[in-house]
């Protein structure tokens, strides 16, 4: 089990109508994936996420697969638009 | 020490200060300033940060590993930016033009690739649209 | 509209004014100023005046002709040129970076091909040396 | 026949101690190599100057097979060194 924050930003957090959540993961061995889908059945609004949205934890981007540990964040970052 | 973000207009002589020296003889300077289309009056630019601080500096390290004689700066504003104002600005000095050139060409480029930064476009008609580069913008107006 | 050779100190927020507008989202500066070797202090510029102002001209124009979106501007220093100091800011703006890019490096190449313009360098001990790109410079040293 | 100014600049300046010269060249098609025939015979320390300098006629840079028409300007240029 993992207690992660769950940070929205840009267009995900006017979705979902919030900048961050506090997210509990289930099991030993939770992924950037299983947050999402606790995301999408917790979180109102969030079900209009896209189905892979890029994903960084602890500030840095990973893949759906990155492991999750107790106290990470992790934020959803709609397509970058930087520059 | 210029900030990586701010929310003020950019000074491109406060980066250049960062970056020249008498032992480079070659500067190159990026602006990236908001755009004139359609009826946009200017972009609201909002970011994650603390991970755009990260990402930055992990760029200018990238930068400096590949041109070691190179130092490049780059300041990215937030908060809204109207017509012709720089979004960003990246200043990259080196002993010799070759190494300016292309450092300041691959910041921007990473830039572009790794930094989390979003625009929201401002209408004229006081209606907003997030910006999606990977694609069209999404055109569904959301009220102000 | 700014001179093309000046004998004062550049002003890149001038060059700036002439190429910058809300239909040019992306602009490139590149510098080119003393850099320090060996003894040498400063640089003295000196010009066909005439020949380097029609050749900046052509220069432009050939730019202007390849990116038709872009506007450069291009100023160069004469006189006595100080460690650190620039010798050259040309600024080019266009509506996306990579014209911005390319119209700068195009017109920095040109002017290290085509301009009329000879640097003397100033040592430490007060000779002078011209100097030669297309080999070493000329060691023998005249009293100034 | 043709009446050219010549001018010399930074290191050729110095070389030959001036900065123009008047030079008449001969013939009816005088070329730019004519004019620098000329300036070698006629003016002190030309003879020092390289055997194919850089030259200009009217701004332009020219080879030294260029035709010379009365009133040009024939400029000899050092190595280009701008920038």
């Amino acid at each position: 089990m993992a207690n992660v924050t769950v940070r929205f930003f840009a267009r995900y957090a006017e979705l979902t109508g919030r900048e961050s959540a506090a997210i509990v993961v289930p099991g030993n061995s939770a992924t950037v994936a299983d947050v999402l889908e606790c995301v999408r059945e917790t979180i109102p609004g969030a079900r209009d996420l896209p189905p892979r949205p890029l994903t960084a934890v602890n500030l840095q981007q990973v893949k759906p697969d990155a492991r999750v540990r107790d106290g990470d964040e992790v934020a959803l970052l709609p397509p970058l638009a930087g520059g | 020490m210029t900030d990586h973000l701010t929310r003020s207009p950019i000074s491109i002589d406060a980066l250049l200060a960062q970056v020249q020296s008498a032992e480079r003889g070659g500067t190159c300077v990026f602006l990236g300033t908001v755009r004139r289309e359609d009826d946009v009056t200017g972009i609201d630019y909002s970011a994650y940060d603390e991970m755009a601080i990260s990402e930055i500096k992990r760029i200018l390290d990238d930068a400096h590993a590949r041109w070691a004689g190179a130092r490049v700066m780059l300041q990215h504003r937030l908060g809204l930016v109207s017509l012709g104002e720089a979004s960003i600005a990246i200043a990259a000095a080196a002993p010799h033009r070759e190494e300016a050139f292309a450092a300041c060409r691959y910041v921007i480029e990473e830039v572009k690739k790794r930094l989390p930064v979003w625009k929201k476009e401002i209408h004229a008609d006081g209606t907003t649209t997030w910006v999606d580069p990977s694609g069209k913008p999404h055109r569904e107006r959301l009220p102000q």
